[in-house]
């Protein structure tokens, strides 16, 4: 995966983040919360990488370093096949218009005290050269893209719903035609009507302004709707990662089985077979030695105790972690 | 389904007198029962009702709302205006009740054992040394192998599945007859929802307890419930089993809902939707409640509010389409 | 939780050593001592004065005098008055410590007993007359200067009616045993409902919002849900809750209590700390200066490290480990 | 927890009185209550006490060998005659003999020898004490205290009831040197001088012993003193049994008077003169006016020491710089003349007190009034102003200096006096009247200011400051010669340091007659060269409840013969 | 998926439906801090608050208006004297006209009150916004020093301050008055500024490349602002309580300046207290109603800026 690659946008290489635990009586560091754990992938132009994973896998831990909003411990990042893992904030700042975020709370991620106008003109304002007209024309058009109406300029974020905000969000974030943008949980918070209207409105301007998209979500079937490829994450660590069809028809890791089988769907004729898996997910702090899901594991085996299981490419594209597969 | 139903729900009217004097209907003449052994699932987006619905089951509503009209009935006992004295030995005893919020819905300074201990001592009037015994059985029964560790844990010891089958402990302590689970897995990760939906049904057979599903995931619908009542605006919009629901639905509300949802079975390049969003309890449109964002929307549906009409089957939909239909 | 208690120690340390040098540099960067007061009194020859300077040490260089400060305080010396004739300062505080200390606890009783019911009945019943009447109490009790409320109080119920004595602790040595108490207490009510007031105030909007908050939780509708009195719901499941912050309060207001306390010891000539303090202030008398700051912070410091260790014992949450 | 209760009071209280049930307080006991408003600082020892309040307590319970009269005259008090040698360098007494102290010994001459032994002990000093001007003229003095020899001749005993005192040189008033209070020495003997301020005979109540009607027995530190009467007192039982005395705070002192919680208010600052009709309108309140030993000024910086000297603690007259804004003799008699004096005593002081115009209390035989009045008028005092050239030539309504310069006068005060605090700025106002403008300073908390004026090398012209004085002997050179450390004027006037000296100088100055026609001079000069305006003096106002009886004041302290008092029910 | 040039417009554009928020029903929108604004006028204790305050505030400001008597003028023929057509309120132990000191103490009182807020508030705004946003060592030193003031009651560093200084001015005294309270609020404005650094809102800032400068002063102070307002307003109140306090024991800005708390020291003798209820009770009640207005206010605005709250 080190080829320099002209498809490839984002590529990030064993990276890792480690938060320290202070504690003990001097408050010095007594162990680290392994957020993400050496993790390697490539996201190549105009593709979507969904990110999926149980809450505290380190999916937003992923998301935030690679667009550098948190260094990591180890690893490298490349955008655009430029390394961006040491750069300061100033280098940093020009990078910035080409990749940007929408977070999950609509509610925290919008400064409440500035108006919608301010809040889509700041980016421009901060990365571009534009004057006070061709921002303001430009976050019109935002609006307009997004759904909203230009006379929404002047209203405030607490005047809009949840869905409305993210839009917002949206509006903001790719305002300065960012090429690549996360969605970190940007549905999550969303009742599914409006659900819709996002993701439909996010597969949209993708199209539109030939996007690529990190996709980070914990529900399945949502990934599965907006992604090209899908990752699945466990403890810091990628379990399984593979186009999305491979995914879903044919799991290959345990917890990606398993995963799939809770997920409760709607079709009501088809009974099928669930996996419940066992226990809860173990800390990040104190992962389990080798492979990190055996705990939970039904198939789990003496060599998963010891051995970690590497991320090894089983047929085309298709990635898993787990010692079935190494024979 | 011959045996009487264990709760009725008659013409439920719970309003909520607000400061500038508006009136929040957050539910507005609802009718439905719920018979031993059945879950019965209520679904709809956030704010159409449903927990204030559950709430009013248990005549909790605090001020400033008010149940103004209806008569909710278990097992033909009258719970409008019951004294709060009488309340209590109903709450917890006869109805168990789960919320949401897993990580809030513990007394944070209590530990477990005497969470469980308090309802045991009050209802069921036995020693301490028996509830304590009592308690260790629960625990085990929903899990908890290490169930004396557990009784001298604290919440905050536990993770958000844990906890959220220490509440289902206490809602079953005294083998209630109905069970109100108020989205019970909404906060948990789908491995996590499916252990705990798991749990909620074998408990509901071992006790033949009648359940109230509240839920916005109509996965967890088609997997779980029985039967469906579908919220919208404080009504109920669409009642039926849950094949009719999911093959044969009918209000414009209901098919929206399924069109938007993202599949896991089935790829779609793009979801449906319904435009708008859902209006706030205090601003009800004078007629029909979907009526703003109905896409069959006639004249009549924006003067009146139409009855919910059932067919043979109890298959009930408000809508005047189906009212022009059978005409 | 011991290993969080031995941390927070192991910070107070360096905290009262920081404490003592500011104490010490605030009482050197004064100018006059008490000499400077004293000295206007034409009967006395001022050499006198000087000679008593030198044997005092307080023409050293201030190093050497901390120094020498900081090494009697280890042996438990805190050296001796000077307005007050040499008199130890360790005896001269300890003789009014007390009464400090019972004033204190008497408001802090009658503050908390006051207010701590008073806040959560008009919590459980916001918006009737009782409630508005505390927020009433609330506005008043924080606008009214404490010593003017003293003031006016022993012109009414100590001169006018009679009814409290204004002034002192006890109204003679020769009251022992029980009768004691009570002239004892007799002799704190002014004063003590005076310290109190401001306290009580605070602490009543304090409670009243903590009980609302918490009677709003989610887990007390867990706790109603599973049919508990409405009694065992406020007094088991909230007030528990709802007193974990009061008693991060009571960490902020000690300080507040006590700078209450020099002012109203002063008004009903109460021979406490404050008084001493204040005297000691205008007399220059250093080592007394010195050493009541030095106990007001070790005290502050103290109430703030047992609130800590507190909050830790009632709130399960905090388990600093 | 009762018995062990009652078994400590009943361990402390050997005296059959107390041993009372408290509860059924017989009428038997009778007893005073006085009021002052700030607790002693709890050394109740004569030789050791620095504050006034300990004065209350030691009043009663200890006694010198003379005493002073209405006409402050020494009379005998445990001395019962003297004689003096013919240069007036010894004075020997006869003591009273059957004199004992609270504990029952008997007092003797050694007791007078110890104390002034005592006092003049080089360890003295630096325990804290103070009171060295009574032994400084004593034979031997300054060996003694120097540590050269350790035999004081100073006073010696004759016998056990009479004893000697030798002064190094002829002496004019050796009557006030041998007025001291005396302590016991069978008590002390075994104390070393530095260890007597923490002695319990010295803080202790029950341990403090003395000779006085009353024996200091018990207390509530800060709160109440209480003094029980002493049955073998030598000239015979008091009537009271026993004297309270409460701390109170100022503010509230009337009104405790009036509900007769207090009995009596005396020194050292009795009623304010606010309070006198409220006390008055009282009805069963005895009000007693006298005038104080004391007495407010505003002096003028007639000089400043250099900085230099302020730093080496030097007094040299030669090195002084005068200060030219106050110099003209004249300016200072506009100035008194501008400022409202009888105003202050009708208006502040409620009347209460006098306007003088020399730094010698009225009551003294030294003093006059036939002095320069300087009094209130504000027309001569600007014609005087005019004469001496000091003339509004710019119109901004102040004069200017005769060479036409800006002339602004710097006024500071200290804190803590209330009258004191006010009449600062009416003084401001008195002189802005007559064109002298004024700089009228914050006031500055006390001890920085007495700093201040002390170490004069600053610009400071106008200073507010009181005095209150001895009732023994008037000699004002403590404050007024030119090199006393207390002539904050730095008045350096040759004629008034001569006349100073003239009225001590023996033997012409062993006639009082001729020590009253040298102070009158002075006065004369003082008055003429004015090194500062004597503001006020205040009456004293003693109250006390009418069932209170046989209270006969003395001009400097209410407590004359507290032996006699009596209580009417 | 085809790229659809509709795709953006086949989006259902929002509904006509006016929004959730009912506060947005008017046709003209409103910012937060003109909601607050109409929160706060519709809070009728804060209004009168408002009123009272601003009654007072121009009594001072006009005081030369109000009376021709100079404050600071003693008449010794006037002491102590009761109400008349000349002196109103009387005169007080200088013979000074008490309602001439009434106004102009109100000037001082509430000046002091004021400035010791705002120069309380710099010291606080500074540290609290540095630490708050810096954390780390900064923040753990600045809160260390904090601590270290804390350790002390106010009163007593308060007083031993006072000690040190010769001579107290007003502006002297506002200093050391904001020199020892300050930690208070430097506290809460950390805090706030703590839990600001935490919200996604910020890093959205971040990750639009914003500065730190941009960031606290867009982001940041116009978020904790509400806090802030709320804590000098009841910061200024507490200021002119210990005005008081401070003058009643002989601490606070001496004589003849004109202070309530100068005022009221003076009935601290029964005489005055009982025989001059005119001296004492208007400056007395000038404080009680300054502090109460302002607290009211102070309330207003805690709830205008956070709804949810139910302090009172
Ligand atoms: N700033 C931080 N300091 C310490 N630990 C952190 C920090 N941020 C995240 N973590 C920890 O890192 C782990 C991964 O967190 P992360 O937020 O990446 O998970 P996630 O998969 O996004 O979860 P969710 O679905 O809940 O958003 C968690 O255990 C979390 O507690
Ligand atoms: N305390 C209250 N005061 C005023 N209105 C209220 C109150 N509680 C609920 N409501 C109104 O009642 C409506 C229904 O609320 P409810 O909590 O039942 O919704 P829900 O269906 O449970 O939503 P969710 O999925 O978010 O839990 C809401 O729209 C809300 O406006
Ligand atoms: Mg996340
Ligand atoms: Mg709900």
């Amino acid at each position: 995966m080190t080829s320099v690659d002209q498809d490839t946008l984002v590529r990030v290489e064993n990276i890792k983040k480690y938060f320290p635990i202070k504690g003990g009586i001097l408050k010095h560091t007594i162990g680290h919360v392994k957020a993400v754990d050496d993790v390697s992938l490539a996201i190549k132009k105009g593709e979507t990488l969904g990110v999926v994973g149980e809450s505290g896998s380190g999916k937003s831990t992923l998301g935030r370093m690679i667009i550098r909003l948190l260094a990591p411990t180890e690893g490298k990042i490349y955008f655009d096949n430029q390394d961006i893992t040491n750069l300061s904030n100033e280098k940093l700042r020009n990078y910035r218009r080409d990749m940007q975020i929408v977070f999950q709370d609509p509610f925290a991620s919008l400064n409440s005290k500035m108006s919608v106008g301010q809040l889509i003109e700041e980016p421009l304002l901060i990365q571009t050269n534009l004057s006070k007209v061709e921002r303001k024309e430009k976050a019109i058009s935002m609006l307009e893209k997004v759904g909203l109406r230009a006379d929404d300029r002047a209203k405030y974020p607490h005047e809009f719903s949840g869905g409305q905000r993210q839009r917002i969000s949206i509006a903001r974030a790719l305002a300065i035609s960012p090429k690549f943008v996360i969605g970190d949980e940007p549905v999550s918070a969303l009742d599914v009507s409006i659900q819709a209207q996002v993701l439909n409105l996010m597969a949209d301007l993708q199209d539109e302004l030939n996007l690529t998209y990190l996709f980070i979500a914990h529900d399945l079937s949502v990934v599965k709707h907006i992604s090209d490829r899908v990752a699945v994450m466990y403890l810091g660590r990628i379990a399984e990662i593979a186009p999305k069809e491979a995914i879903y028809d044919n799991p290959l890791h345990p917890y990606t089985q398993a995963l799939l089988s809770s997920v409760p769907i709607t079709d009501i004729d088809h009974k099928r077979e669930k996996i419940i898996l066992k226990g809860d997910l173990p800390s990040p702090s104190d992962p389990p030695s080798g492979c990190a899901f055996r705990t939970r594991c039904p198939m789990a085996h003496d060599r998963c105790k010891v051995d970690r299981p590497e991320l090894l490419e089983k047929k085309n594209g298709h990635f898993v972690a787990c010692h079935l597969y190494d024979r | 389904m011959t045996n009487p139903a264990v709760l009725s729900v008659e013409d439920l009217k719970t309003y909520f007198y607000l400061e500038n004097s508006n009136i929040a209907k957050a539910v507005d003449r609802v009718n439905f029962s719920i018979h031993p052994g059945e879950t019965v699932a209520l679904v709809g987006e956030s704010g159409s009702g449903k927990s204030i619905t559950s709430l009013s089951i248990m005549q909790l509503i605090d001020k400033p709302g008010k149940i103004v009209n209806g008569s909710i009935q278990l097992e033909g006992r009258e719970l409008v205006q019951l004294s709060n004295r009488k309340m209590t030995k109903i709450r917890g005893k006869e109805v168990g009740m789960i919320f949401q919020e897993p990580m809030t819905a513990l007394n944070p300074v209590y530990t477990i054992g005497n969470q469980i201990i308090e309802v045991l001592r009050k209802h069921k009037k036995i020693s301490k040394k028996d509830a304590r015994k009592q308690a260790i059985e629960l625990l085990k029964t929903v899990g908890f192998p290490r169930a004396e560790a557990t009784m001298k844990e604290y919440p905050h010891q536990l993770s958000g599945g844990m906890r959220q089958r220490v509440m289902i402990a206490i809602a079953i302590s005294c083998e209630p007859k109905l069970l109100i689970a108020d989205e019970p897995t909404t906060a948990l990760d789908v491995t996590i929802q499916a252990q705990i939906l798991d749990l909620i049904n074998e408990m509901k057979k071992k006790f033949n307890m009648a359940v109230l599903l509240i839920t916005h995931d109509l996965g967890v619908v088609a997997e779980y419930a029985d039967r469906v009542l579908v919220m919208y605006g404080g009504q109920i919009v669409e009642q039926g089993t849950k094949r009719q629901l999911f093959k044969s639905a009918k209000h414009p509300y209901t098919n929206g809902l399924l069109e938007s949802l993202p599949s896991l079975d089935q790829s779609s390049d793009r979801l449906g939707t319904i435009k708008g969003t859902v209006p706030a309890a205090d601003n009800f449109p004078e007629g029909c409640r979907f009526s703003t964002r109905c896409p069959h929307v006639m004249e009549k549906c924006i003067k009146t509010n139409p009855d919910i009409l059932s067919d043979d089957s109890g298959h009930g939909v408000r809508c005047f389409l189906y009212e022009e239909e059978e005409k | 939780m011991y290993k969080y208690i031995i941390r927070r120690i192991l910070v107070f340390i360096p905290m009262l050593f920081a404490l003592t040098v500011m104490v010490f540099a605030l009482a050197q960067a004064a100018p006059g001592d008490p000499f400077t007061g004293r000295m206007l009194d034409p009967t006395v020859n001022p050499e006198v004065y000087q000679q008593q300077r030198e044997a005092l040490g307080l023409n050293d260089p201030y190093p050497v005098q901390y120094m020498n400060w900081m090494k009697n305080i280890l042996q438990g010396d805190f050296g001796n008055s000077i307005y007050y004739n040499g008199r130890s300062v360790l005896e001269l505080i300890s003789q009014r410590f007390a009464n400090t200390l019972y004033l204190g606890l008497f408001s802090l009783t009658i503050t908390l007993v006051v207010s701590i019911p008073i806040g959560i009945y008009s919590a459980k019943k916001p918006y009737s007359i009782l409630d508005y009447a505390t927020t009433g109490f609330g506005f008043l009790g924080l606008a009214i200067p404490n010593f003017f409320f003293g003031l006016i109080a022993i012109y009414i119920f100590a001169i006018h009616f009679g009814w409290f004595p204004s002034q002192g602790t006890v109204s003679s040595n020769d009251v022992t045993g029980f009768a004691e108490l009570i002239d004892r207490l007799h002799h704190l009510v002014l004063p003590g409902i005076t310290l109190g007031l401001a306290g009580t105030a605070t602490y009543m909007r304090y409670m009243r919002s903590e009980v609302l908050d918490v009677l709003g939780s989610d887990y007390i509708r867990t706790a109603k849900a599973k049919g508990m009195s409405s009694n065992n719901v406020l007094y088991k499941h909230t007030l528990r809750n709802a007193l974990i912050p009061i008693i991060t309060l009571m960490g902020i207001e000690f300080g507040v209590l006590v700078s209450g306390a020099v002012i109203t010891e002063q008004v009903f000539n109460f021979p406490g700390l404050g008084t001493l303090f204040l005297q000691s202030i205008t007399n220059r008398d250093y080592p007394v200066i010195m050493s009541i700051n030095l106990l007001f912070g070790v005290f502050i410091l103290v109430g703030n490290l047992l609130a800590d260790i507190f909050y830790c014992v009632v709130d399960p949450r905090i388990r600093y480990d | 927890g009762n018995d062990e209760e009652e078994e400590t009071t009943a361990d402390n209280n050997n005296d059959p009185v107390e041993t009372e049930d408290p509860q059924d307080n017989e009428p038997s006991t009778s007893r005073l209550t006085g009021a002052i408003h700030s607790a002693p600082t709890g050394l109740f020892n004569p030789i050791f006490y620095t504050e006034t309040y300990e004065n209350n307590i030691l009043s009663f319970t200890h006694e010198a060998l003379v005493s002073q009269n209405n006409n402050l005259e020494f009379i005998p008090q445990l001395a019962k005659d003297w004689e003096t040698n013919e240069d007036q360098t010894e004075i020997t007494f006869f003591l009273e003999e059957d004199v004992t102290w609270h504990d029952g010994e008997p007092f003797t001459a050694h007791d007078v020898v110890f104390t002034y032994k005592t006092i003049a002990d080089p360890e003295y000093g630096p325990a804290g004490g103070v009171r060295t001007n009574f032994v400084e003229p004593l034979l031997g003095y300054e060996a003694y205290s120097s540590g050269e020899t350790d035999e004081f001749v100073g006073v010696t005993a004759d016998d056990d009831h009479t004893v000697t005192f030798h002064f190094e040189a002829p002496n004019v008033n050796p009557l006030y040197y041998s007025s001291f209070s005396i302590i016991p020495e069978h008590i002390f003997s075994d104390i070393a001088v530095a260890d007597m301020p923490s002695a319990s005979a010295t803080l202790d109540p029950g341990e403090v012993i003395g000779t006085g009607p009353f024996a200091f027995t018990d207390m509530v530190e800060r709160e109440q003193y209480i003094l029980t009467s002493y049955e073998n007192y030598w000239q015979g039982q008091p009537k009271i049994d026993e004297i309270v005395w409460r701390v109170v705070n100022h503010s509230v002192m009337t009104g405790l008077l009036q509900t007769g919680e207090v009995d009596f208010i005396a020194d050292p600052e009795g009623i304010a003169a606010a309070d006198y009709e409220t006390v008055e309108g009282f009805g069963n309140i005895t009000i007693v006016e006298q005038a104080d030993f004391g007495y407010q000024l505003m002096g003028f910086k007639l000089n400043h020491r250099t900085s230099e000297d302020v730093e080496n603690g030097v007094i040299d007259p030669d090195n002084w710089v005068e200060n030219e804004k106050v110099a003209d003799p004249l300016v200072r008699q506009a100035i008194a003349q501008a400022i409202n004096r009888p105003g202050f005593v009708n208006g502040l002081l409620y009347g209460r007190g006098e306007v003088i115009n020399s730094p010698i209390a009225p009551q003294f035989w030294a003093y006059t009034d036939d002095v320069n009045q300087n009094e209130y008028n504000p027309e001569a005092a600007m014609a005087l102003l005019d004469e001496a050239g000091y003339v509004d030539v710019t119109g901004d309504g102040f004069r200017e200096t005769p060479d036409g310069e800006e002339w602004v006068l710097n006024l500071d005060y200290p804190q803590g006096n209330e009258l004191r605090e006010r009449s600062a700025p009416i003084i401001q106002e008195n002189l802005q009247e007559v064109g002298i403008n004024i700089n009228l300073r914050q006031p500055k908390e006390f001890s920085a200011y007495a700093e201040e004026l002390e170490n004069d090398d600053n610009d400071m012209d106008l200073y507010l400051i009181g005095w209150s004085l001895s009732s023994t002997d008037p000699d004002p050179s403590g404050l007024w010669n030119t090199t006393a450390a207390y002539n904050f004027s730095r008045w350096n006037n040759p004629e008034s340091v001569e006349l100073l000296q003239k009225a001590l100088a023996a033997p012409e100055a062993f006639e009082q007659d001729y020590r009253t026609a040298v102070y009158h001079d002075w006065q004369n000069l003082f008055t003429e060269d004015l090194p500062a305006v004597i503001l006020y003096a205040q009456n004293k106002l003693y109250a006390y409840n009418d069932r209170l009886n046989g209270v006969d004041p003395l001009p400097y302290s209410f407590i004359n013969n507290p032996h006699e008092w009596w209580i009417e029910e | 998926m085809q790229p659809s040039p509709q795709g953006a417009t086949e989006i259902d554009p929002v509904s006509p439906q006016p929004p959730l928020d009912q506060n947005a029903r008017s046709s003209n929108s409103k910012s937060p801090f003109q909601l607050a604004l109409r929160r706060f006028l519709n809070n009728k204790l804060a209004v009168l608050g408002i009123v009272v305050l601003l009654t007072i505030i121009l009594a001072s400001i006009f005081a030369p208006l109000l009376t021709d008597l100079d404050p600071t003028k003693s008449d010794l023929m006037k002491i102590e004297n009761g109400p008349s057509s000349e002196h109103i309120l009387g005169t007080d132990g200088s013979g000074r006209d008490n309602f001439a000191r009434l106004l102009y103490g109100s000037r001082i009182s509430l000046i002091v009150g004021f400035s010791a807020m705002l120069f309380t508030l710099i010291i606080g705004v500074t540290l609290g916004s540095i630490s708050g946003y810096y954390g780390g060592k900064v923040d753990s030193l600045i809160m260390r020093f904090t601590d270290l003031v804390l350790a002390l009651p106010f009163l007593v560093l308060a007083l031993t301050i006072i000690a040190l200084v010769p001579t107290i001015t007003t502006a002297l005294f506002v200093c050391i008055i904001a020199l020892t309270i300050w930690p208070n609020l430097t506290r809460i404005i950390r805090g706030t500024f703590l839990s600001l650094r935490e919200q996604e809102f910020v890093l959205g800032a971040r990750a639009i490349g914003a500065s730190d400068f941009r960031i606290i002063f867009r982001h940041f102070i116009p978020n904790a602002i509400g806090p802030i307002i709320v804590n000098a307003t009841l910061m200024m109140a507490q200021m002119i309580i210990i005005e008081s306090g401070l003058s009643f024991i002989g601490m606070g800005i001496p004589q003849p300046t004109p202070t309530w708390g100068n005022m009221l020291s003076e009935a601290q003798n029964i005489r005055i207290l009982r025989n001059h209820p005119e001296a004492w009770i208007p400056p007395g009640l000038g404080i009680f109603l300054t502090v109460l207005s302002i607290n009211f206010i102070g309330d207003g605005l805690r709830d205008a800026f956070d709804p949810k709250s139910n302090k009172r």
